[in-house]
């Protein structure tokens, strides 16, 4: 019965080996080199038929196979034992280079089975970023001290960086949808100008680094003078810019 | 048998929030339970981290709960902060150091952006070591500094120039500034449109 | 009257360090205690972490402790944050790194010849992942690179160090094969003998 097969599933011509061997329940150390044989070369013709790139791998360990297989054909046994001046050979199978090569990949193939699911163990387990401790730091005495640390430490922390924004960035976009909303943002804004009774620096509206709270920040300063709220000044080309809330407006935003 | 063991979970959660924490709504959400419930699992919480032999405790902090070290452990806080000087550069260091030689130029406040953390110090640690330097001001309002890597980071790395360095996981970074202009593209749309 | 409060410090200051983790010797010197009384402290934390209603733990990460959330409050922790391990490794890319997890330093070539196929993209992605790095190279002509795992591989793999991976099924394999050769001979005599 034609087995068959996946396409493209396999990692190599071993793996695709390993899968027959298991599939037709042979013994590894056994292997009946015609009927593997037979099985892989389905396998190969599938996979030009279906026009998939048959990688060169594949196709030599096809000839490794036919090789093995000739050289079981090859009836010398009887000679080498009748003839006493040799010592006697022991002889080598053909297939003994190709099992020992595919025990050495099954070993590495489990091992990696196992490092996946150390993978997903490691996954139910999160970590938070280090604190920012800056608070705790005392006078920082700057000294261009020898330094111990290469590349890949810089490369390493700048992975972490990756991996941690990738960790957080879920949350902080869900939170910051529901919740820094532009109106809150504008009646935050209009509280900090009145308590203030006075201008107020522009950059100083926005003690938040992240970019959600600085765009919805930005919005809402602009839809606060579009409204007539509050008056933006700036003296001079790049100079600083100020805010200041408008009288009429001071009850106007709780409206929308 | 299946007792829900609140406690436990609401730790785990705020740990896992750091600095964002997390706010009575979104605990709500995420626990499936009534206000009053997820109020009373913080109360619970908070008695506990009160025991002497705690060091963390809930704090409230804009509209969040989150998780905070305690005040009388500030001591040894700051001598964690002061003993690594010597030889290495901290994760925050090493991080900063790796955005600016991947991004330069750039400013301190496109820096925490990438960070989403202050980056005073660390700025300050690499400048004093001479790894980076004020290559310029940005433009617009502010004109905030605009920090580059040295010919000392070069030498220090045994780099021969900057295209040495090596090559980013590209998809990782892309994807990293894509969602942010989705963003706001976003937000953008929803003002107009309301 | 002043009873220091150790257990309450350790939790301060690992709770601070988050995923940096503190190593044994950095912990002896901010506590300033003997190595044998830091490990005391230790695993009075890690005792009084493992009771019911705790929701986090001490993890022992690439030669630091961590403290990292309970594994049962995964299912939590999902709603609200992507695992760190969203995008999870290629099979081609555990192989490789299995590869040279056992047998680092190793060289590409070496590692191909197991594999039985090219292997220079998972190379590449591990190395971009910081899971592997070259470590030198091999003597002889082309001198090529030689890999092997990073601190970033424990990590990622929850190992505390490469002595805590799972043993190859290396000697297992060796009887088989012993057995296997045995027979072969057995059959082998029986051929002669008839």
């Amino acid at each position: 019965m034609p087995y068959q097969v996946k396409i493209d599933a396999f990692e190599g011509p071993l793996d695709l080996l390993l899968h027959l061997i298991n599939r037709l329940e042979i013994d590894i150390y056994d292997i009946p080199v015609a009927q593997i044989t037979e099985q892989y070369l389905i396998y190969i013709k599938t996979m030009s038929e279906l026009k998939l790139d048959v990688a060169s791998e594949f196709l030599v360990m096809a000839a490794t196979l036919l090789v093995i297989k000739s050289k079981m054909l090859l009836p010398k046994h009887e000679e080498f034992f009748d003839d006493e001046d040799h010592e006697m050979p022991f002889e080598e199978d053909p297939r003994d280079e190709l099992v020992e090569r595919l025990i050495e990949y099954r070993k590495y193939k489990e091992a990696a089975h196992d490092l996946k699911s150390m993978e997903e163990e490691r996954g139910l387990m999160y970590t938070k970023p280090p604190s920012d401790l800056s608070d705790f730091a005392k006078d920082f005495q700057p000294q261009k001290a020898e330094l111990n640390v290469s590349l890949y430490d810089m490369l390493a922390a700048f992975q972490k960086l990756l991996r941690r924004k990738k960790l957080q960035r879920p949350m902080a976009t869900k939170i910051a949808r529901q919740e820094i909303s532009i109106e809150k943002r504008m009646t935050e804004i209009m509280d900090e100008l009145k308590q203030l009774k006075g201008r107020k620096n522009f950059n100083d509206l926005f003690p938040y680094p992240g970019k959600e709270h600085i765009v919805v920040t930005f919005l809402a300063i602009l839809e606060l003078i579009k409204r007539k709220e509050i008056d933006v000044e700036q003296q001079e080309n790049f100079g600083d810019i100020f805010v200041e809330a408008l009288k009429e407006g001071a009850d106007v935003v709780g409206y929308y | 048998m299946d007792i829900i063991n609140w406690s436990s979970i609401l730790e785990s959660l705020l740990f896992a929030a750091g600095d964002e924490g997390l706010s009575l709504k979104q605990l709500v959400e995420v626990l499936e339970v009534d206000e009053l419930k997820a109020s009373e699992i913080i109360e619970d919480v908070k008695h506990e981290y009160e025991q002497n032999n705690r060091g963390i405790m809930i704090v409230q902090l804009a509209g969040t709960y989150q998780l905070a070290t305690k005040k009388e452990n500030a001591a040894y806080l700051k001598k964690l902060v002061d003993s690594p000087h010597t030889t290495t550069l901290s994760q925050a260091a090493l991080e900063t150091l790796a955005i600016i030689a991947y991004k330069q130029p750039i400013t301190r406040a496109e820096i925490e952006e990438i960070r989403g953390v202050k980056t005073e110090r660390p700025l300050h640690t690499l400048s004093a070591k001479v790894l980076i330097k004020e290559v310029g001001r940005a433009e617009g309002t502010g004109r905030a500094y605009l920090y580059g890597t040295t010919k000392e980071f070069l030498d220090y790395f045994g780099l021969k120039s900057l295209e040495e360095l090596p090559q980013l996981p590209e998809k990782v970074a892309d994807e990293f500034i894509q969602e942010e202009a989705d963003l706001f593209f976003e937000k953008f749309q929803e003002t107009i449109n309301s």
